[in-house]
C-alpha cells in the first residue's frame, strides 16, 4: 500500500503549481470572464499542449505521454488551485477519454491527436433535458442514412461545447446507444452559447438531421459501458480539481482568520470559528483520500471504480460543499462580493458538485454498488 | 390558547391579497414568480404604488401617516408581500431611519425628512460597517469633526446597500474620541450629493450591484442634521440593531423558495423515470425541511401573540434570525440540488432553462449574505449566549 | 391568536411542578428503577387521582374535569422535567383517550374512572412484530365466538402493560380493526414484563383464545380513526414529556457550563461550547413551539392534527435528540456514568422519541400530508 | 500509487482470519456477532488464548516477546480483530505502560513487570483523570510526597477502567508544586493491594461496571516504582496521550454496526411493508454513512502508508479520532433507529428481540463516551486548530 505520487508525478505536480502560479493567477480568469469571447485563451492552452499535460493520460500511439489518469488528477488539482479557465476538464477527460476508451486508431489520430497539442478541444456532450445524470436515457436518435447517420435532438449544458472543434455526443442508434463525433460546424447543427454559474461557458446544442460519415461514429454500439467510464473519468476529475478549489478556500479561510481582526482580536482566535476552521480541515482532509482513491480505481474496469468513484463525488458535493459555504461564511461581507476571489471558488465548487452527477445521484448509485455487493 | 387568526384578521388578509394581486403590476408578478432579483428602479415603482394606497409604511403611527395597523394586521400584511414576492421595500427609510427620526427626531427633522420617505421621494441608504468595524461595530473610526455650524466628515463606509441610488445616507460616526468606544459615536444624516462624498458600487457575489464602498472626504454636515444627541449615537444604533434582527427572520422567502423547489420537483425526472417528488428519499428531504419551517413559522406567531398584548417578545424568540437565515439558504440549496444540470445556468436567455428556474442560481448565491448581515449568525450566538443564556465569558 | 396558557392552565404547571419538586425528585425514579417492582408507585398514582390530574382531560360524565388535552400536555411537561415514573402518559393519554373516544358510557364508567381516580391504569396495546409504526398493520386477530370475540396474537412493548388492570388491544374482526378491553388476569393472556431502555418497564403479551363479552368492544369496527387519533394524543403527549426532558437537560447543561472549570476557566466561557449551548436552545425553543401546536391541533379532527402533531414528533426526534445528546457531550466523563441524572434524561428521551413513531416514520407522514395537501 | 496490500500481505490477513475463526471460544462468538459487551472476565480469557499464541502484543518489539509484525501486519492483525469484534484486550498494559516501560523503564522494572503484561498474568489500569482534572490533565492534584526509600500518596483518581479488576494502576501524581504545573509531575507504578487503595466501582451510563473512583489514603509506594525520571511523568503522559489517540480512530466497530444495522434492516419491515433497505431513503442513508467510512478507511491507509515508509504520518491523519468516533455514534444511532420498537429494550431477556438486536441499547448509549474520552473530541479540535491549522490563540 502506497499512497505517494511517484517522482515523476511529485515533478508534474509542482510545474503546474508553478505555472499557475506565474501564468495563471485568478485575476486571468476574473478577466476572461469579464471579457466578451471564449472565456479561455487558446494560446495558454497551446502552450499546455507542448509542456505535454494535455496528453499526459493518452496512449502514445495517439500522441499521448502514456502516462495514467493519475497525472490528469494531478493537473486538476493544480488548476483548480488556481481557477485556471481552460478546458481541461471537459476537453481532455470528457472528450479525450471518449475518443481514447471508444475510438481506433485513425481517429484518434485524427480528433484526439490535435487537441493533445493545444490546437483544437473538444466536448462531451451527454446531458439532456428529462434525464437528469443518467447518461442512458437518451433521445438524440442517430438514423442510418445514405451509409452514415443522420443525427437529430438536442442536448444540454455541454461543458465546452461552444467553443469545442469537435463534440462527441451520445444517441441512440437500432443497435443501441453510440457515441458519435460531429465537427463543431457541421450544416444542422446549432450551438447555443450559455453563461455558466462558476463563470465558465458551454452551449446547448442542437442537431437536426445531421449527417454523419460512418467513420464518425466510435466504436461500435452498445456504448453504454464506455460512456459510463467516461462520466467515472470525468466525475473523478471534477473531484481532484474540486479538491484543488477546496483546499485553496481553506487556506483562503485560515489565512483570513489569522489576520482579520474584530473586538481587538483576530477572529481566528475565536474558539467557535476555530473548531469551524478544523471541520472544514476534516471535509478536506477526507476529499483528499477519496479523490486518491477514485483517481487510482478511475483505470480500473472492476465493480470497485464505481464504488470508489461515487463515494469521491459525493465527499466532494457533501464535504467540498461544506467547505465552500463555510469559506464564504467566514469571510464575513467580503466573502459575498465579487471583487473578492472567494466567491469565484464557491460558484466553481458548486458547478463542479453538478458535473457529472450531484451527490444525491451518486449516493444513489453507491446504494446500487452496496446492494450488488451483497446479493 | 388559540392558534388561529380572528375572522377579521382573515378578512383583512384576503383583502390583502386581492389588492396585491390586483395592483402588482404584470411584468413585476413574473419576476416575483421566479424568486427573481429586483432592480431599484422596480422596488422604487412598487414603492410608490403602495404609497399611494397609503401602505408603504405599515409600522408607521397614524400621525406620521402610518395606516394604524395593529400588530397582527402588520404581521398578516407583510407575510401577504413576502408570500406574493412583491419587490422588498428599500428598509432604511422606512422601518430603519424613519422611525428612529420620529423617536429621536426634533420637529423639524421629522417635517423635513419622513413625508419624502413615505412617497418614496427621497431613497436613504445606512452608513454603519466601516472595513474594520463589521461586527465590531463601536471600532468604527469615521470622524466628524465639529466646526461651529457644522461638522467635517471623513473616512469611509462599507456595505452601504444600495448607496449608488440614494438620496441621503444614515451614518454612525466618531465624534469623540476618548472614553469607551462605544461613547463619542453620534448619529448624521447626510446628503449624498455633499461635496466630497462618492458612492462606488461593488458587484456582490449575485453579480448584482447591491453595495457601495462609501467614501468621505472632508464632507460638511450641517448641525441641523445631527439625529439625537451629540456623542449619543450608540442608543440610537442599539434600538435599529434590535429591530434588523426580527427583520430577517421572516418566513415568506423560505416558503417561496420551497413552492418553487416543488414544482420544479414536479417537473424534473430522477434517475428512477419518475418525478423527483415521487422519490420518498425525496419527499422526505422536502418533508423535513416543511417541517422546520413549521416550526419557525410557530415560534415567529409566539412573538406575534406577546406583541399583541403588549409584552416584549420573549428571549426565545432570540433565535428567529438564526433559524431563518438558516433555513432560506437550507431550501434554495434544495432548489439548486432539484435542477440537476439546470443549476448550472447563469443569469440565462430566455429558454434555456424553464422561466421558474432563471433566477434560482443567483438568488442561492445572493443568499449566502442571509448569515452574514444584520449581526453575522455568529453575533447572534454570542448575544444569545451571553445575554440569555447568561454563560460566563472568557 | 394567543399563545399563552389560562389562568387555570398556568396554576396547574405551577402544582405540577411543586409537586414534583417537592415530592418527586429524581431520586425517587431512580430508586424505583433500581428496586423489584412495577417501577412506579400506586400511591404517588392515587395523590395525582385525588389532585385531579389523571382526568383533567376527560368529559364529567366519565368523572373527568372537563378539560382539554391542553392541561394533559401542561402535566407531561413537568412529569418530563423530573422524570417522574408513574405511567402518565401510557395510562392517561393513550389508555385514557381510547376508552374516551370509543367507550360508551358504560364502558367508561367501569374502565376509565377508576383509572381516573388512581385506583387502577390502563395501557394500549398496539404495536405488534413486522408492523413497525403502522396501527393498522394487525395480526391480533378476534374471531366471533359464542356471543362475543375469541381473541389471539402478540402484541409488543406495550407501555406499563405489566401494571395495567385493564389493556387496550387492536385486533382485526370480520369488520375491520377494532378495540377490545382485556382484563389483565383474563385467561388465556401471558404477560412478560420488560425492563425498558429509559428504566421504565413494559410488557409483551400473547394471547391464546382469549374470552370476551360483547360489552368489551369499545365502539364499532372500522377503529383505524380512532386508534390514529389516540395515537396522536400519545405521539403529542410524548412531546410535551420530551419537552420537559429537554428543558430540564438543557438547564442541566447551561448549569454545568457555569459552575465547572478546566484549564482555570469557566468551560461555559468557551465559545464552541457556548454555540453548542445556543444550539440547544434554539432547539428546545422550536420543540415548544411545536408542542404548543400539537396540544392545541391534538383536539382537532382536520387534517391540520396529522401534520402538526407529525411535525412535533419528527422535531422531538432530531431537535430534542441533538439537545439530549449534546447535554451528555457537554457533561464530560461525568456524562456517561449512572450515577449522574443527566443520562436517565437521555435515556428517557431516546424511548420517547421512538414512542408513538420515531422521526422517519413522522416525516413520511408529514410527506404524505403535503401530497394530500397539493393533490 | 497502489491502494491494494500486497500478496504477502493478503495471505496474512486470511491467516490471521481463519485463526480467529478457529481460536475464538464459540461463547465468545456469538457475543461478538451481536456486538455485545464483554466482561472483565472474558476479555482475560481472549488475552490468554491471543497470549499463547504469542499474538497479544502485536506492537511489541521480538526482544519483548512481541511478535515482529510489520506495519502493515500490525494494521491487518487489528483490523481481524476488530472485525470478528473478538473481545477488546484491555489496552492499559498491552499498549499503554508496556511500551513506556520498554523505553524509560529500567532493566530491573522491564524484567518485573513486562512477562507479566504480556502472559495476562497482571492486569493494569490507569490512573490519570481525577475530578477536577479531565480534559485539564496538567491540574492534577493527587501528591506524592518523598519519605526516603517510598513515596506516599494521597488523593483520588477517576475513570479509571476497570480498576476493580487491576492488579497494578499507572498513575500521574504530583512530586513537586512549584513551577508550571506541567512540571513537578511523576509516573508511578502502584500495587493496587496496597494499604490505603481503594476502588469503588462505578455504573456506567450502559449499566456497565467499566469506572472506579480509585482513592489513595497514606499509600506508600516504593522507590524502585517510579518510571522515567522524578518530576519527568509529563513528558510520558504526552507519549501516551499521542499513542491513545491512533488508537481510536478504528472503524472495525463501525463496520460491525452498519453490518448489524443492514442485518436488521433486511430483517425489520417498514411502513409502505418492504423491508426497510429497499426503500430508497433508508438506502441512500446507508449508503452515506458507507461512502464516509470508506473516507474514513482511505485516511488510515494513508497514515498507515507512511508509517510503513518510516515517516511520521501527516498532518491529516490527526482527524481521525474526531471521524472515526463521529461515525461510531451515527452508526449506532441508525442501529437504533432501524430496530423501530426494538429499541426500547433493554438488557432483555432472550427472546424479547431478535438475539442480534439484545445488545445495542447498551453498545449505543457506551458510544456517547466515544467522543469523551481519550481526549474529547472539543480538545482535538483545539489541537488540530492550534498545531496544525495554526490559529491565532486567544
Amino acid at each position: 500500500m502506497d499512497f505517494d505520487l511517484n517522482e515523476d508525478q511529485q515533478l508534474l505536480a509542482k510545474t503546474v503549481a508553478d505555472f499557475c502560479k506565474t501564468r495563471s493567477p485568478v485575476s486571468r480568469f476574473r478577466e476572461l470572464r469579464d471579457a466578451e469571447g471564449i472565456g479561455w485563451d487558446p494560446a495558454s492552452w497551446q502552450q499546455m499542449g507542448e509542456l505535454g499535460w494535455l496528453g499526459v493520460p493518452f496512449p502514445e500511439a495517439a500522441g499521448g505521454l502514456d502516462g495514467s489518469f493519475i497525472e490528469a488528477a494531478v493537473i486538476l488539482e493544480q488548476l483548480g488551485k488556481n481557477l485556471v479557465p481552460e478546458p481541461y476538464l471537459a476537453s481532455v477527460v470528457l472528450g479525450g477519454y471518449a475518443l481514447a476508451l471508444a475510438g481506433d486508431e485513425d481517429q484518434q489520430q485524427r480528433w484526439l491527436a490535435p487537441m493533445l497539442e493545444g490546437e483544437t478541444s473538444l466536448a462531451l456532450a451527454w446531458a439532456e433535458a428529462g434525464a437528469r445524470f443518467d447518461p442512458t436515457r437518451v433521445s438524440c436518435t442517430a438514423t442510418p442514412a445514405a451509409g452514415g447517420f443522420s443525427l437529430t435532438g438536442a442536448k444540454r449544458f455541454v461543458l465546452n461545447g461552444h467553443a469545442a472543434d469537435q463534440l462527441i455526443v451520445s444517441a441512440t442508434t437500432p443497435e443501441g446507444l453510440a457515441l458519435f463525433v460531429v465537427n463543431a460546424d457541421a450544416p444542422g447543427l446549432t450551438r447555443t452559447t450559455l453563461g455558466l454559474i462558476d463563470g465558465h461557458r458551454g452551449a446547448h446544442l442542437r442537431f437536426e438531421n445531421v449527417a454523419l460519415e460512418p467513420n464518425q461514429l466510435l466504436g461500435a454500439a452498445p456504448a453504454a459501458n464506455v460512456l459510463t467510464r467516461v462520466l467515472d473519468y470525468g466525475a473523478a476529475g471534477a473531484v481532484a480539481e474540486g479538491l484543488g478549489v477546496a483546499t485553496a478556500m481553506l487556506d483562503m479561510t485560515t489565512g483570513y482568520l489569522g489576520t482579520r481582526e474584530q473586538f481587538g482580536l483576530k477572529i481566528g482566535s475565536f474558539q467557535a470559528l476555530q473548531h469551524r476552521a478544523v471541520d472544514m480541515f476534516i471535509e478536506v482532509a477526507l476529499l483528499r483520500s477519496m479523490s486518491l482513491e477514485a483517481m487510482v480505481r478511475a483505470d480500473e474496469d472492476g465493480p470497485e471504480r464505481a464504488a470508489a468513484v461515487s463515494a469521491a463525488k459525493h465527499q466532494l458535493g457533501i464535504g467540498g460543499q461544506f467547505v465552500s459555504r463555510q469559506s464564504v461564511q467566514l469571510h464575513g461581507g467580503i466573502g459575498v462580493t465579487d471583487e473578492h476571489d472567494i466567491g469565484l471558488y464557491f460558484k466553481r465548487l458548486q458547478a463542479l458538485s453538478t458535473i457529472c452527477g450531484d451527490a444525491t445521484h451518486h449516493a444513489q448509485r453507491y446504494a446500487a454498488c452496496l446492494r450488488s455487493q451483497s446479493s | 390558547m388559540d392558534l388561529n387568526f380572528t375572522p377579521e384578521e382573515q378578512a383583512f388578509r384576503a383583502r390583502v391579497r386581492a389588492w396585491i394581486s390586483e395592483a402588482l403590476p404584470e411584468d413585476l408578478a413574473v419576476k416575483a414568480r421566479a424568486s427573481a432579483q429586483f432592480t431599484h428602479d422596480e422596488l422604487m415603482r412598487w414603492h410608490k404604488v403602495l404609497a399611494a394606497k397609503g401602505w408603504a409604511a405599515p409600522a408607521w403611527p397614524k400621525s406620521f401617516g402610518g395606516p394604524g395597523f395593529s400588530a397582527a394586521e402588520r404581521f398578516i400584511f407583510n407575510e401577504e408581500l413576502e408570500l406574493a414576492g412583491t419587490p422588498p421595500l428599500s428598509p432604511f427609510g422606512l422601518v430603519m431611519v424613519g422611525p428612529l427620526i420620529q423617536r429621536f427626531g426634533t420637529n423639524a427633522q421629522r417635517e423635513r425628512f419622513l413625508p419624502k420617505i413615505l412617497s418614496g421621494e427621497e431613497v436613504w441608504c445606512q452608513g454603519y460597517s466601516e472595513p474594520n468595524a463589521g461586527s465590531d461595530l463601536a471600532s468604527l473610526r469615521m470622524s466628524a469633526e465639529d466646526r461651529g455650524d457644522y461638522f467635517v466628515v471623513n473616512g469611509q463606509k462599507t456595505w452601504t446597500t444600495y448607496a449608488q441610488y440614494a438620496d441621503w445616507i444614515f451614518c454612525l460616526v466618531r465624534t469623540n474620541a476618548a472614553g469607551k468606544k462605544q461613547s463619542g459615536i453620534s448619529f448624521l444624516l447626510i446628503d449624498m450629493r455633499s461635496k466630497g462624498l462618492e458612492a462606488r458600487p461593488m458587484l456582490t457575489i449575485s453579480h448584482s450591484p447591491a453595495f457601495c464602498d462609501t467614501f468621505f472626504d472632508n464632507v460638511e454636515v450641517p448641525k441641523a442634521n445631527l439625529l439625537g444627541p451629540l456623542d449619543g449615537g450608540w442608543t440610537l444604533a442599539k434600538a435599529l440593531l434590535g429591530h434588523e434582527r426580527t427583520l430577517v427572520g421572516s418566513p415568506g422567502l423560505v416558503r417561496r423558495w420551497l413552492r418553487l423547489a416543488r414544482e420544479i420537483a414536479t417537473e424534473q425526472i430522477g434517475d428512477d423515470g419518475r418525478p423527483l417528488l415521487e422519490d420518498p428519499a425525496w419527499a422526505r428531504r422536502f418533508a423535513a425541511l416543511e417541517m422546520r419551517l413549521r416550526a419557525h413559522q410557530m415560534t415567529i406567531y409566539r412573538a406575534l401573540s406577546e406583541q399583541q398584548k403588549g409584552r416584549h417578545p420573549g428571549p426565545e424568540t432570540s433565535i428567529l434570525k438564526i433559524v431563518g437565515t438558516d433555513l432560506i439558504q437550507r431550501a434554495g440549496e434544495l432548489c439548486m440540488e432539484v435542477m440537476g444540470h439546470d443549476a448550472l445556468a447563469w443569469l440565462p436567455d430566455p429558454g434555456v432553462v424553464p422561466d421558474n428556474e432563471a433566477w434560482v442560481g443567483p438568488s442561492f448565491c445572493y443568499d449566502r449574505a442571509a448569515t452574514i448581515y444584520a449581526g453575522s449568525n455568529e453575533i447572534q450566538r454570542n448575544i444569545i449566549a451571553k445575554h440569555i443564556l447568561q454563560l460566563p465569558s472568557a
